[in-house]
């Protein structure tokens, strides 16, 4: 007799409101597996897996675990069933220590100090036998996402889950970061867990999973082994038709320098210096990707550029002085210097999310007289070139009405790039293009971001995916604790070398 | 059918409302006839009160406040055949008479007493919110305490500055505290409700008090020393019973017409001595003839024996 | 895709919502012994029955206009003004100063410059508030309630000390001269043919009220600022990204928020007492909070919520006056109206959802 | 300042400190669970009129603060129900209940005991009295001891005591146990509490029925204790003062404590020192009332510099959109 299905979803459906995210879903995993679910933005994926943990309650269907029908109206329930899961965006209480993160919830009796050091032993323990380690007594605040996410796998396993559900676990990692988690998920395989992962990278799915589904649009439409398919297969599944996965780019013919950094420093509200002292230089018709590990100085280099941050240094837009700070650095007077910023986080820094999409396609440049009629803003006019840009960037829906955040975060993505691009700007600065975005969308906004390239303009991309940065880059810098450590061209250098970089490790330091 | 506009303070404010109501309900027991009446919600219904009771016939309309006087100025005028009453300040119109007393000499008397009564030769004052009408009772109880202790301390505390300060028993109750601790062994309290505060305190505290408008003596029997009678219940119990063909004017009541006094029952007997009541008596006798002049504060806006 | 039409969320649930609060409030007149029919006839009758009825009605609803107004301007850039009470009391003092001060020679010029002063006064206010918010991070609630207690005393010294006239022992200002008396409605309509009730306090502020919810319609809606407004108080992150200075925004949406409570003035104080009294503002500014947030924070929202609050006031006012319910009755009300439209709105919005997306799904 | 003025000056400061206290810890339990609460106000106002009213009429003062109490928790239910369970506006619910608490309050004592909104004078059995500590009378005369035994400590009213042992209970309560970590994981993140399997409907009504409760004493307390009776707005904008002491403590219970006795002290001083006299210039009465106030937001833009609520604090926990 062959084992029960680990976890057996049966025709669940769950509305929000008018938004069906999930149809009559259906699907079962073998124990001691790895199971991959793909699919494009909205698609319901991470709802569904919220229902199986009992963080949204199903409309209808049935759960069935180790071949029981369980009944899971809250997350105590699929606690005791043996599901721990890793969200999306992380459920830590941010100015707890990692110790008292792991017991909430699961402490052992009404005073805190015995569930502490009972923790804190197995905390030990786990941190052994998975090459968890995390300091039990730092803060969440304190350490950085790839920590955080460890502490989350750390309190499914306090929890002694048998189904591990991880949500986009890698879109905030490293490359060694990633690595290390795919480590530790075999493992955990071998030990006969099972496990559900989510994920936009198709290679993820292709190099872990033993089985993978894909939703599209509240469905699931297929259920395949990971053996017999291939990332094309899969991508087509996925978005509905074919979708190249290759960035396809002719060689950059650089022209003269458009930006000019000398010596930047830039300090964070602490005081901490995050920038310190780079010189670097994007020329016209050229991409210069930034790659590094998250944190190590790229945001605040694109915030200052961008006008978000003040700095010291000098940095010059063709030719002309830029001040970083006071008045005249704000992102404002950038735009008028011909700077387009598509920022790093589009939910809190790109986009409003609760104005229309129209608003949107003016925010950052409301105060352009082209969108003036006297002293009033010419909303008609506004609404006209949302249209058109929607149409131009196939947005979904093309409705300048919506609200952004009722767009799918591709769409969102679509929506800040084709404001930022539509200016026709000598300089883009564009950060995590890509991140949680649907391949059908990476397809899309890698394309326009080449064809900004061919225009003459000049680009800089930061991105903490190697492979985007290789991909898309005519010349690599890679930043480490703030520095330079060096610059590559692509076709001359690997992820590996990159790798070593990104780690402080070697390079000549500019 | 007479009607009557108590002021803000509401109508069982346990000292110038509730005389007020005391008179209107006495004349309405004598009588066995009905009056309207109606509470203030906001500065803004002076007027519209005025005006919607003028409107039904009601006559006359008595009202209880200086604060009326600007309201009724620009009433008065539209309903000629109206009579009108205000307490407390003064309306130049043909057809309302104004009815003001002479606290500052009831204030004189209670003054005495306390001075007399004290032990410490401390006694405090506290006033409601500090507006010119508190600091004439101030000012009259100072020279009181003055004319029969030259060596004596007074210490004034006002409430506060906003209308709360009719309201706060609790700040009422800590000024008493103060004043106790600064050796205050009588307080006059002319404070409204904070008053109800002030008196407790006293009594909890084994102080004498002096309660203000109505008779509070019965509140704490044995420790309010007397209480500052100004007998807006007469004012009003008068005007009702004048009714449509009063004499309109101005009409000051003070101790020479029975309009201030101080008050003395069963509850304050043992407080009171004979040599202290012969004494204020006499005082009081020679106010009311005019040989002696107790300074009123909102003549000149100073105080001689005071400094607020 | 909305879950409601959006004729439901703006008119049905406020709706829903007053009949709750109706409700209750009768229970409670039912449970003190009165008869509630007989005093909603009584307050809809000496509110809206007449036009000495609108007359008091409207010069309270031109009160919550302002007051509203300035709160939803502080709302759209996420600041709670608790200030509004504080800042009209300042008005007050504005409009006072101007009108007592200088000679006009027309009642409209002296509107005019009045409204600046009041304006002035109010915003002024409200811009100690806004710097600690901007610059040092002080929460503006507290601060704001903090004001309003200050602005009480402060008045207070100015009227006991300063600008009581000698002898008066009123703490208010003396009356102001004929020359800045403003045109009632009576005055206003008499030459329109319209007969409008002479007693009633509602004047032409009532019109500089209406046209102060159309300028902040334009403003907020309409204009760069107003965007740059909105843009903030949905995200302070975002504003940043967008050049939208955090200091700036604050400072002005609170100077409007200040100013527009200030002018408040306009009405009480130079339209209805024509001199400055303690406690003119009547809680007003608090009420404009409640207006604010029933009229979504929308000028025509707060024009329809000013009115039903000046109803409430003058038909508690007639309540009081004819009947033996206390006059707390009335703020029993209000908080009510304030409970069930602000704070369980969803009480009635959630079973409404349900039954739309039902229809809906009925439907396709 | 001699030291006894000193002592009377401090006495008060307690007793005038009760309230805040009371009041401030009432608002650091729902806020610390992330439920703002600007209506302390009226909670306690409630449980002010309640409690007097029953003490009035039945003459026993424990049957008096249960009634305030009770009122308090009512009020919070319904604080409970507005912010949590239909996920309102957290400042538009404290504003109308405590709207809703200075009407009826004045609606029923008119009602009930037909003296314009305030209820009879209680009488001794109606109060609770002065505890007077052992040998407090025997000490009173030792030099400097004696005073602050016998007077600063010693015969304040029980709830005096109860508020300032309330201080190390809810820290104990806050930082050293599982409710506790649960109630301040839940103020900073509730979708962590949620997806532990942790009720954030459950710990957050907790944690405003506690405030309830604490609000509940501290109106007794002033209808009770410090005062024998209740009058109409008796709270004076004590509830807000306890706000501001909340921010200024950073929501922490032993700060909480000093910023009310800061507080306390500051109207102990502005009532006992009015018209304070500096070198012939005389600061006037207005300028001593608004102290508190004006120094409330001295302190707040000087001192304390950015307090940071609980993270999710006035946010409803809203999982579906
Ligand atoms: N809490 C919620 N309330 C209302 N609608 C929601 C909620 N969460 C998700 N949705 C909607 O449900 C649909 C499915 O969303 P879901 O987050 O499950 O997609 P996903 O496949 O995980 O997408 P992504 O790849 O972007 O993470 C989307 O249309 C989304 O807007
Ligand atoms: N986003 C834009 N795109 C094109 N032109 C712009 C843009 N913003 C401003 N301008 C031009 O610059 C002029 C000055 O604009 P603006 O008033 O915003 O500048 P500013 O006063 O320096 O900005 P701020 O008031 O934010 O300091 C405008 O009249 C317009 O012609
Ligand atoms: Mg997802
Ligand atoms: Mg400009």
């Amino acid at each position: 007799m062959t084992k029960p299905a680990a976890i057996e979803l049966k025709g669940i459906s769950k509305a929000f409101g008018p938004v069906q995210a999930n149809k009559d879903i259906s699907i079962s995993v073998a124990p001691g597996t790895i199971h991959g679910i793909i699919g494009e933005n909205g698609a319901g994926k991470s709802t569904l897996m919220s229902i199986l943990y009992g963080f949204y309650k199903a409309d209808k269907g049935e759960i069935w675990i180790n071949g029981k029908n369980t009944v899971i109206p809250d997350s105590q329930a699929a606690i005791s069933a043996g599901i721990g899961m890793v969200f999306q965006h992380f459920k830590l209480v941010e100015n707890f220590t990692v110790l008292e993160n792991i017991i909430l919830g699961a402490e052992d009796g009404k005073l805190l100090k015995p569930s502490l050091s009972k923790a804190r032993r197995i905390l030990k323990e786990l941190a052994a036998e998975y090459e968890l380690n995390v300091d039990p007594d730092a803060r969440i605040d304190e350490i950085g996402v790839g920590k955080q996410q460890r502490v989350e796998i750390l309190k499914a396993l306090y929890r002694q889950a048998d189904i591990l559900i991880l949500d986009e676990p890698t879109g905030v990692l490293t490359p060694a970061e990633a690595d290390q988690l795919f480590r530790i998920l075999h493992r955990l395989r071998e030990e006969g867990k099972t496990i559900i992962l989510i994920t936009h990278k198709l290679r993820e799915i292709m190099d872990t999973t033993d089985t993978v589904s894909v939703m599209r649009r509240g469905q699931m439409t297929a259920t395949v082994k990971t053996a017999e398919t291939s990332p094309a297969h899969l991508a087509e599944l996925m978005v509905g038709r074919k979708v190249l996965l290759q960035v396809d780019k002719v060689p950059a013919k650089p022209g003269a320098p458009v930006l000019e950094i000398e010596n930047l420093s830039v300090r964070d509200e602490d005081g901490v210096e995050r920038v310190k002292g780079i010189n670097l230089e994007v020329r016209a018709g050229e991409i210069l990707g930034i790659a590094g590990v998250a944190g190590n100085g790229q945001s605040e280099l694109l915030e200052v550029l961008g006008g978000m941050r003040s700095g010291t240094g000098s940095i010059r837009m063709q030719g002309a002085e830029l001040p970083l700070h006071g008045p005249g650095s704000h992102g404002q007077a950038r735009r008028r210097a011909h700077i387009a910023h598509v920022p790093e986080d589009r939910q809190s820094e790109g986009l409003i999310m609760d104005f229309h999409a129209w608003e949107n396609v003016a925010f950052g440049y409301h105060r352009d007289p082209a969108y003036q009629r006297g002293m009033l803003m010419d909303n008609a006019a506004l609404q006209a070139d949302t249209e058109a840009k929607m149409a131009k960037f196939d947005v979904r829906p093309p409705d300048p009405w919506l609200a952004a955040k009722n767009f799918s975060g591709g769409n969102q993505q679509k929506i800040v790039v084709a404001r930022e691009i539509e200016r026709n700007p000598e300089l883009l600065l564009i950060g995590q293009p890509t991140r949680g975005v649907d391949i059908g969308a990476i397809e899309f906004i890698h394309k326009q971001i080449v064809e900004l390239r061919d225009q003459g303009k000049a680009i800089l991309l930061v991105s903490v995916e190697l492979e985007e940065i290789l991909s898309l880059s005519d010349r690599v810098a890679v930043m480490f604790d703030g520095h330079i450590m060096g610059e590559r061209l692509p076709n001359e250098t690997d992820e590996k070398e990159l790798g070593l970089l990104m780690a402080g490790v070697a390079g000549e330091a500019t | 059918e007479p009607a009557l506009i108590f002021d803000l303070g509401g109508k069982f404010d346990k000292s110038f409302n509730e005389a007020a109501f005391n008179g209107a309900q006495r004349w309405a027991e004598e009588t066995g006839e009905t009056f309207r009446e109606i509470e203030l919600q906001s500065e803004a219904q002076r007027e519209q009160a005025l005006r919607r009771f003028a409107e039904v016939g009601a006559n006359p309309i008595v009202m209880a406040g200086f604060a009326f006087a600007d309201a009724l100025g620009q009433v008065a005028a539209d309903y000629p055949d109206t009579k009108f009453v205000i307490i407390d300040m003064v309306v130049d119109a043909p057809n309302v008479r104004s009815v003001v007393f002479n606290e500052h000499e009831g204030s004189y008397l209670v003054g005495m007493m306390a001075a007399q009564a004290s032990k410490s030769g401390t006694v405090g004052f506290i006033g409601g919110m500090d507006i010119p009408l508190i600091r004439k009772f101030a000012c009259g109880y100072a020279q009181g305490v003055m004319a029969a202790n030259p060596d004596a301390k007074v210490i004034a505390n006002m409430t506060g500055t906003t209308p709360a300060a009719w309201n706060d028993p609790v700040k009422g109750s800590e000024l008493t505290k103060a004043q106790i601790s600064q050796g205050a062994d009588v307080v006059y309290a002319a404070a409204g409700g904070t008053g109800v505060g002030v008196l407790q305190t006293a009594a909890d505290e084994n102080i004498l008090s002096i309660g203000v408008d109505s008779n509070q003596n019965h509140l704490h029997p044995g420790k309010v020393l007397t209480s500052m009678m100004k007998r807006v219940d007469n004012a009003v119990f008068a005007a009702f019973t004048d009714g449509v063909d009063m004499e309109t004017g101005f009409n000051v009541m003070g101790l020479a017409n029975g309009g201030v006094g101080y008050a003395m029952d069963d509850n304050n007997a043992s407080l009171v001595n004979a040599d202290m009541q012969s004494a204020v008596d006499a005082a009081s006798a020679k106010i009311a003839s005019g040989e002696l002049a107790v300074h009123d504060y909102m003549s000149d806006d100073s105080c001689p024996a005071l400094n607020f | 895709m909305d879950k409601m039409p959006k004729w439901a969320d703006v008119v049905l649930i406020p709706l829903i919502s007053l009949i709750l609060a109706a409700a209750i409030s009768a229970l409670v007149i039912l449970a003190i012994g009165e008869d509630p029919i007989a005093a909603v006839k009584l307050m809809v009758d000496g509110a809206l029955g007449s036009t000495y009825g609108w007359g008091y009605t409207l010069y309270y609803a031109t009160n919550f206009l302002f007051t509203g107004l300035a709160v939803s301007v502080a709302f759209h850039a996420r600041m709670f003004n608790i200030g509004g009470e504080g800042q009209a009391m300042l008005g007050g003092l504005g409009a006072a100063l101007v009108c007592l001060y200088i000679p006009w020679p027309h009642w409209s010029i002296a509107l005019i410059a009045a409204a600046a002063g009041a304006a002035i006064f109010g915003a002024a206010w409200a811009a100690i508030p806004a710097y600690l918010q901007a610059k040092r991070g002080s929460h503006i609630v507290i601060t704001t309630i903090m004001f309003n207690f200050i602005a009480a005393a402060v008045l207070n010294y100015v009227l006991v000390n300063l600008l009581r006239p000698a002898g008066s022992m009123d703490p208010a200002t003396a009356r102001f001269p004929e020359a800045t008396h403003l045109p009632s409605l009576h005055d206003i309509l008499a030459p329109l043919g319209i007969a409008f009730n002479k007693a009633g306090p509602a004047n032409v502020s009532f019109l500089v009220a209406i046209a102060a919810c159309f300028a902040v319609w334009l403003l907020i809606w309409h204009t760069k600022l107003g965007f740059e407004i909105r843009a903030f108080g949905k995200s302070e992150q975002g504003a940043l990204y967008a050049g939208i200075s955090p200091v700036k925004i604050t400072m002005i949406a609170m100077l409007i928020s200040g100013g527009l409570a200030g002018m408040m003035a306009t009405n009480n104080v130079m339209g209805e007492a024509e001199r400055l009294v303690l406690n003119s503002t009547e809680g007003a500014g608090f009420i404009g909070i409640a207006v604010a947030l029933m009229g979504r924070s929308h000028p025509f929202g707060v024009f329809l919520a000013a009115i039903l609050f000046g109803f409430l006031y003058q038909g508690g006012a007639e309540l009081a006056l004819w009947t033996k319910i206390p006059r707390e009755m009335i703020v029993v009300i209000q908080a009510l109206v304030i409970l069930f439209t602000g704070a369980l709105d969803n009480m009635v919005r959630m079973p409404l959802e349900k039954i739309f997306v039902t229809l809906r799904k009925g439907k396709a | 300042m001699d030291f006894l003025t000193l002592i009377q000056v401090l006495d008060s400061t307690v007793r005038l400190s009760t309230p805040l206290l009371l009041a401030c810890l009432a608002g650091l339990f729902s806020e610390r669970a992330g439920i703002f609460d600007i209506g302390l106000e009226g909670k306690m106002l409630a449980a002010a009129f309640f409690s007097a009213a029953i003490a009035a009429v039945t003459g026993n003062v424990w049957l008096g603060l249960l009634a305030g109490v009770t009122a308090s928790l009512v009020l919070s239910a319904l604080h409970g129900l507005a912010s949590i369970t239909f996920r309102g506006n957290q400042l538009i619910s404290g504003l109308a209940v405590t709207m809703l608490a200075q009407g009826f309050t004045v609606l029923v004592a008119q009602s009930w005991f037909k003296q314009g909104g305030r209820t009879p004078s209680l009488l001794a059995e109606g109060r609770f009295g002065p505890i007077t500590f052992p040998f407090a009378d025997s000490v009173a005369g030792v030099p400097f001891i004696g005073p602050i035994y016998s007077e600063l400590l010693s015969g304040h009213s029980i709830l005096v005591y109860v508020a300032f042992a309330a201080v190390p209970a809810t820290w104990w309560i806050l930082f050293r146990t599982r409710f506790g970590l649960r109630l301040r994981a839940v103020g900073e993140n509730p979708a962590a509490v949620d997806t532990a399997g942790v009720s954030v409907v459950g710990l957050r009504f907790a944690a405003v029925m506690i405030c309830g409760l604490l609000c509940g004493l501290a109106g007794a307390y002033l209808a009770t204790s410090l005062q024998a009776g209740f009058v109409k707005d008796m709270t004076a904008g004590r509830g807000y003062i306890a706000l501001a002491a909340l921010i200024f403590a950073k929501w922490r219970p032993w700060h909480a404590m000093g910023a009310c006795l800061l507080f306390g002290l500051l109207q102990a001083v502005a009532l006992r020192f009015q018209n304070i006299e500096l070198g012939g210039l005389t600061i006037p009465v207005q300028a001593m009332d608004a102290l508190p106030y004006i120094l409330t937001v001295v302190i707040l833009a000087g001192f304390v510099g950015k307090a940071i609520p609980p993270k999710a604090g006035g946010e409803p926990y809203v999982k579906e959109r």
